[in-house]
């Protein structure tokens, strides 16, 4: 069941799974944007995963909107036939950022969560190893990516 | 068979190479001749300067302050070389071309504080003895064949 | 009479033997002096010869000097040499141009090198290992006949048995010097040096004891003494090629530095040697790759045998083994910057796939040529 | 990163970052003698926060601390970051400048290219020859990047709204010859290295990894087209101006490191085509549009541009806010998607401790890039 355009792509997933997601753009050529529930984003990255062939995962980072109170996380996925890049983005709220680790269904993800996590201090659950990445181990600095992040007194 | 052939073929392509000219510049004995557009240290021309502070606005590094200079009006850049990553922005942005570049990349020092070049000290261009006192001939590179790509060049 | 009496007498003798006798004992001497020169020099020369013939053996060939100076030219050739080939010029400036002088002035410097023994070392094992080391390579070499009478060690016509015995002990010191140092690397570049000599050595043993065979005799000198009319080399075309492969692998030379893959294992068995203790280690390399160098011709290049012109010898002399010496120095080099490392496993290929049944199929046909010969 | 326990029967080995192969990161690794059990690898030795540097530099500031995550190949970087920027702003490039782009950008893949290839051949033993003459078939293409931009390594020639210099007078002869020169001289590369039976030996068979892994292990650039996948964002979605270039992409099929080597080398031959097609065919025309010192975005607004380096795809995922500084900036480096995939080799294949140094540098992981 390969949608052949990005409105094609993005029509069909509204039509089909309206329980799943809050919404689907389509940016431009070969990039498409769906907007996930939090709580049933596992269903929803397996349905893509299965049913429309984003098998191949790229990369995953958040974005910090200080102002809105929000995060968001945003999965950069790849279809290895039509090579579109669907960003699989997930709302989180500041306060409570935790959502299902997406290792389960994209293996390769766990660099990428465990770069969020220890950046932006979103708690993956069911993350078979969520330890620092990139920040030495005994790092208590806080989180750097945040946008409420203060550099001073923070060396370790 | 073939499998031999392989095996010696490499001596036969290697050999020749001993007996070819080697391709080593020795860099206080000789040094190469830079292109025109080459990105060295800076030349300041006091005069045409405007003082309006667009490199010290446009640096990345914010390795340029704007300090007074002895004996005239208005405020002229200094360049911390400690930072400088000699990008070349600064002279892209200056409205009268004062500030161009050299091809001086001799900047080594004893003091971290001697890397600080003065708007005065930028206003002079050295004489090559002073900066490579060993320098006896420069090199010019040239893409002739396989066995010279430097030329010696016997001008200072 | 008083002493002062006796004083007098004395002197009145001394005088009167000089006026009288001493004149003529001077001519006397004078006269006997041109029989007496050439017999004073025949001793002189025999004193030499026999108390400092074997001091000169021990001292300049095949002793330290040699030792030395082989190491420090081969040092200083690989050096300049790959540069060549990877388009540098290498050591330069140190002893102009040529640079032989950065050879000396490294070896100084790791000299007085402040070298670190690990706190979890065995302390006795790993200070015993680079003194061991280099002493086995060099007990090997006393045994080279580097003329046919310039052998150091004379082993009752058994050198060849003796020389495989004394280097087949090379292996145990870089296995319990990797134990020894505590350290990961050292213990995985131990058991490789283990795995690759019992693969290297077996075949050399073997393709050694086909040499034997056809010279009919176990001594070295013997061998290079059966070489007249032929080298071995072309008889025993198959175990030449052998011993060379077998040589390389056994003296840790590229493609086959497995124990000592700086890639993969910083520097296997030798990584906590550190400045003169790591001097050491690299000499003994050397020394090892020396004593290999020097069996190899002694058994298959004809050793100090110069070429014959139709079964007459030109000239045999220890000129022409020191030459020899240098070609295969060259040509092992240049393997060096062509070939990449095999890995272990293809090295234990190598020997025991390959170079095991061919070395017995080189025994086979040597003792049928012999046999041969006989009837 | 916290070590995980090491069970009874292997000996974990540090390997790195004090190693003369390992370069700037720490692997460890369970070895059974000489088996690799597993990999782990510790990176992030050189993290600097270049995502967060950039929040902090104007759009064409950030050139510069960008050019920085990889510095053999600073042009398709700063590429990916200057289209990013163009997209967001809404800046419009005149023709000639993407095509003295493409040009840089093959460039510095042939650049990139020819220090993984000297790096794999160093690593499979001591074979030096070859790495130093990477070296010195590298400065010929350091001295064009010197008299196209001033700067051997890292340019910043790239800014938003085009190129920073028009090319030199008789540059495209040079080009020219310089592509002859390198042409002849991969000849040399080809007997040398690629033909040596005991290179071939080293490398044929190492480090499997199949269509679907590559796949869904999230490999890219050679990795991924060792492995029969024609992935490669130049053809994909062409940018500056690889719509009118003529170029195949690189595919082999075996996936072990031997075919990501020859995918490096035929890529260099295709880089080198499409150099000689923009001395011949570029247009004329200026090379850049007026655009402000510091430019200010429209609030709200986001770009993604992937741009293909030498390492793979990279990503540069930009939002504004409406000030003279992007709000944030996602780099989705191609090593840290190559290093995931190293670190799951030793599951998937029988990997020796020799054969170590052998896969780390035929995915060519450059850590800066890595860690950011």
């Amino acid at each position: 069941m390969q949608a052949r355009s990005e409105e094609e792509l993005v029509e069909e997933l509204k039509r089909e799974h309206p329980e799943l997601l809050h919404d689907a753009i389509v940016h431009r050529s070969k990039r498409v944007s769906v907007i996930a529930k939090r709580e049933r984003v596992l269903e929803l990255a397996r349905i893509l995963r299965d049913q429309y062939g984003f098998t191949q995962p790229v990369s995953a980072g958040a974005v910090d909107y200080i102002k809105e109170g929000r995060m968001q996380m945003i999965y950069y996925l790849m279809n290895p036939e039509t090579r579109f890049m669907l960003m699989l983005r997930v709302d989180l709220p500041r306060d409570d950022p935790r959502m299902p680790s997406m290792t389960e269904i994209w293996e390769a993800m766990n660099f990428h969560e465990r770069e969020a996590w220890e950046m932006f201090g979103i708690n993956f659950e069911g993350h078979p190893n969520l330890t620092h990445l990139l920040l030495p181990p005994d790092w208590r600095g806080g989180y750097p990516l945040r946008k409420d992040f203060r550099g001073e007194g923070i060396t370790p | 068979m073939s499998f031999f052939k392989k095996l010696v073929k490499p001596f036969l392509v290697v050999a020749p190479y001993v007996a070819r000219s080697s391709q080593t510049v020795k860099y206080p004995d000789e040094r190469l001749i830079f292109s025109e557009r080459f990105r060295g240290r800076h030349h300041l021309d006091l005069d045409k300067c405007i003082h309006c502070g667009l490199c010290a606005r446009i640096c990345p590094c914010a390795s340029i302050v704007l300090v007074p200079v002895e004996g005239r009006e208005g405020k002229y850049p200094q360049i911390d070389y400690g930072t400088c990553s000699l990008c070349g922005l600064c002279v892209d942005a200056c409205p009268r071309g004062a500030l161009t570049m050299t091809d001086f990349v001799e900047f080594s020092a004893y003091k971290r504080s001697d890397l600080v070049y003065s708007p005065e000290r930028l206003a002079e261009v050295p004489d090559i003895k002073e900066v490579l006192p060993m320098l006896k001939r420069r090199i010019r590179p040239v893409l002739t064949d396989k066995e010279m790509k430097y030329e010696v060049v016997e001008e200072l | 009479m008083d002493v002062v009496t006796l004083i007098w007498l004395y002197i009145l003798g001394l005088v009167r033997w000089l006026l009288h006798e001493a004149p003529l004992q001077v001519i006397n001497f004078i006269r006997s002096l041109p029989t007496l020169i050439p017999e004073l020099l025949k001793w002189l020369w025999d004193f030499i010869w026999f108390n400092f013939k074997p001091l000169a053996q021990i001292i300049v060939i095949p002793g330290l000097a040699f030792i030395l100076l082989f190491a420090m030219i081969a040092v200083w050739f690989e050096r300049k040499f790959l540069a060549r080939a990877m388009l540098r010029i290498g050591p330069y400036y140190c002893g102009k141009r040529s640079g032989w002088l950065q050879v000396i002035a490294d070896f100084l410097k790791l000299f007085f090198k402040e070298f670190v023994i690990p706190d979890d070392a065995e302390k006795v094992l790993f200070l015993a290992a680079p003194v061991l080391l280099p002493t086995i390579p060099a007990l090997a070499i006393t045994l080279i006949p580097f003329d046919s009478n310039w052998v150091l060690f004379d082993a009752g016509g058994l050198s060849l048995p003796v020389f495989l015995a004394i280097a087949g002990l090379a292996p145990v010191i870089p296995i319990f010097t990797g134990w020894a140092a505590n350290n990961k690397y050292t213990i995985i570049g131990s058991f490789r040096t283990a795995y690759l000599y019992i693969s290297g050595e077996i075949p050399l043993v073997i393709c050694a004891a086909a040499t034997a065979l056809l010279a009919g005799s176990l001594d070295l000198v013997d061998i290079v003494e059966a070489q007249k009319p032929i080298w071995f080399a072309i008889p025993q075309f198959i175990g030449f090629l052998i011993f060379f492969v077998g040589l390389i692998l056994e003296a840790e030379r590229t493609p086959f530095d497995v124990p000592t893959a700086e890639t993969e294992l910083v520097m296997g068995w030798r990584t906590e040697f550190s400045g003169v203790l790591f001097g050491f280690t690299m000499m003994a390399e050397y020394l090892s790759f020396l004593g290999w160098t020097l069996l190899f011709i002694v058994l298959y290049l004809g050793g100090y045998l110069g070429p014959s012109l139709f079964g007459v010898p030109l000239y045999d002399h220890i000129f022409w083994m020191l030459l020899k010496l240098a070609v295969i120095v060259v040509i092992i080099v240049l393997i060096r910057t062509v070939y990449p490392r095999l890995r272990l496993d293809q090295t234990l290929r190598l020997g025991w796939n390959y170079l095991m049944p061919l070395s017995l199929l080189n025994l086979l046909m040597t003792l049928i040529l012999k046999w041969g010969l006989i009837i | 990163m916290t070590e995980p326990e090491i069970k009874p029967e292997v000996m974990r080995i540090s390997w790195g970052p004090q190693h003369p192969m390992s370069g700037q990161t720490r692997i460890l690794i369970d070895v059974d003698g000489e088996v690799v059990r597993r990999i782990i690898a510790d990176i992030g030795f050189t993290h600097r926060g270049i995502e967060k540097i950039l929040e902090n530099r104007t759009f064409i500031q950030g050139i510069v601390p960008i050019e920085r995550m990889v510095m053999a190949d600073t042009a398709n970087i700063a590429l990916g970051y200057v289209q990013a920027v163009e997209e967001a702003l809404g800046i419009e490039v005149p023709e000639r400048a993407k095509w003295i782009r493409s040009l840089i950008c093959e460039m510095g893949r042939i650049n990139s290219h020819l220090y993984a290839f000297g790096l794999q051949v160093e690593c499979t033993g001591y074979f030096p020859a070859v790495f130093l003459w990477t070296t010195v078939d590298r400065e010929v293409l350091l001295d064009l990047f010197e008299k196209l931009t001033g700067a051997r390594w890292s340019y910043s020639f790239f800014i938003p709204g085009g190129v920073r210099a028009d090319l030199p007078e008789g540059f495209r002869d040079e080009v020219r010859r310089a592509v002859e020169y390198l042409r002849r001289r991969f000849q040399d590369y080809w007997d040398a290295m690629v033909e040596n039976p005991l290179f071939e030996m080293r490398n044929r068979g190492v480090g499997v990894l199949s269509r679907e892994d590559a796949i869904r292990l999230g490999a890219t650039g050679p990795v991924l087209r060792g492995s029969g996948v024609d992935m490669d964002v130049r053809k994909d979605e062409p940018y500056a101006a690889y719509g009118d270039l003529d170029f195949k992409v690189i595919t082999e099929r075996e996936g072990d490191c031997f075919a990501r080597l020859k995918v490096r080398f035929h890529e260099i031959e295709q880089s080198l085509n499409i150099m000689e097609q923009i001395a011949d065919e570029i247009p004329g025309g200026p090379v850049r549009t007026k655009v402000p010192l510091f430019p200010r975005s429209k609030p709200g607004v986001e770009a993604l541009s992937r741009v293909e380096t030498a390492r793979g795809e990279l990503g540069v995922h930009i939002f504004t806010d409406g000030g003279l500084k992007p709000y944030r900036v996602k780099i989705n480096s191609p090593t840290l998607r190559n290093m995931y995939v190293f670190e799951r080799l030793a599951e998937l294949n029988r990997v020796l401790v020799a054969d170590l140094p052998v896969i780390l540098y035929s995915i060519d992981p450059w850590y800066l890039d890595c860690d950011r």
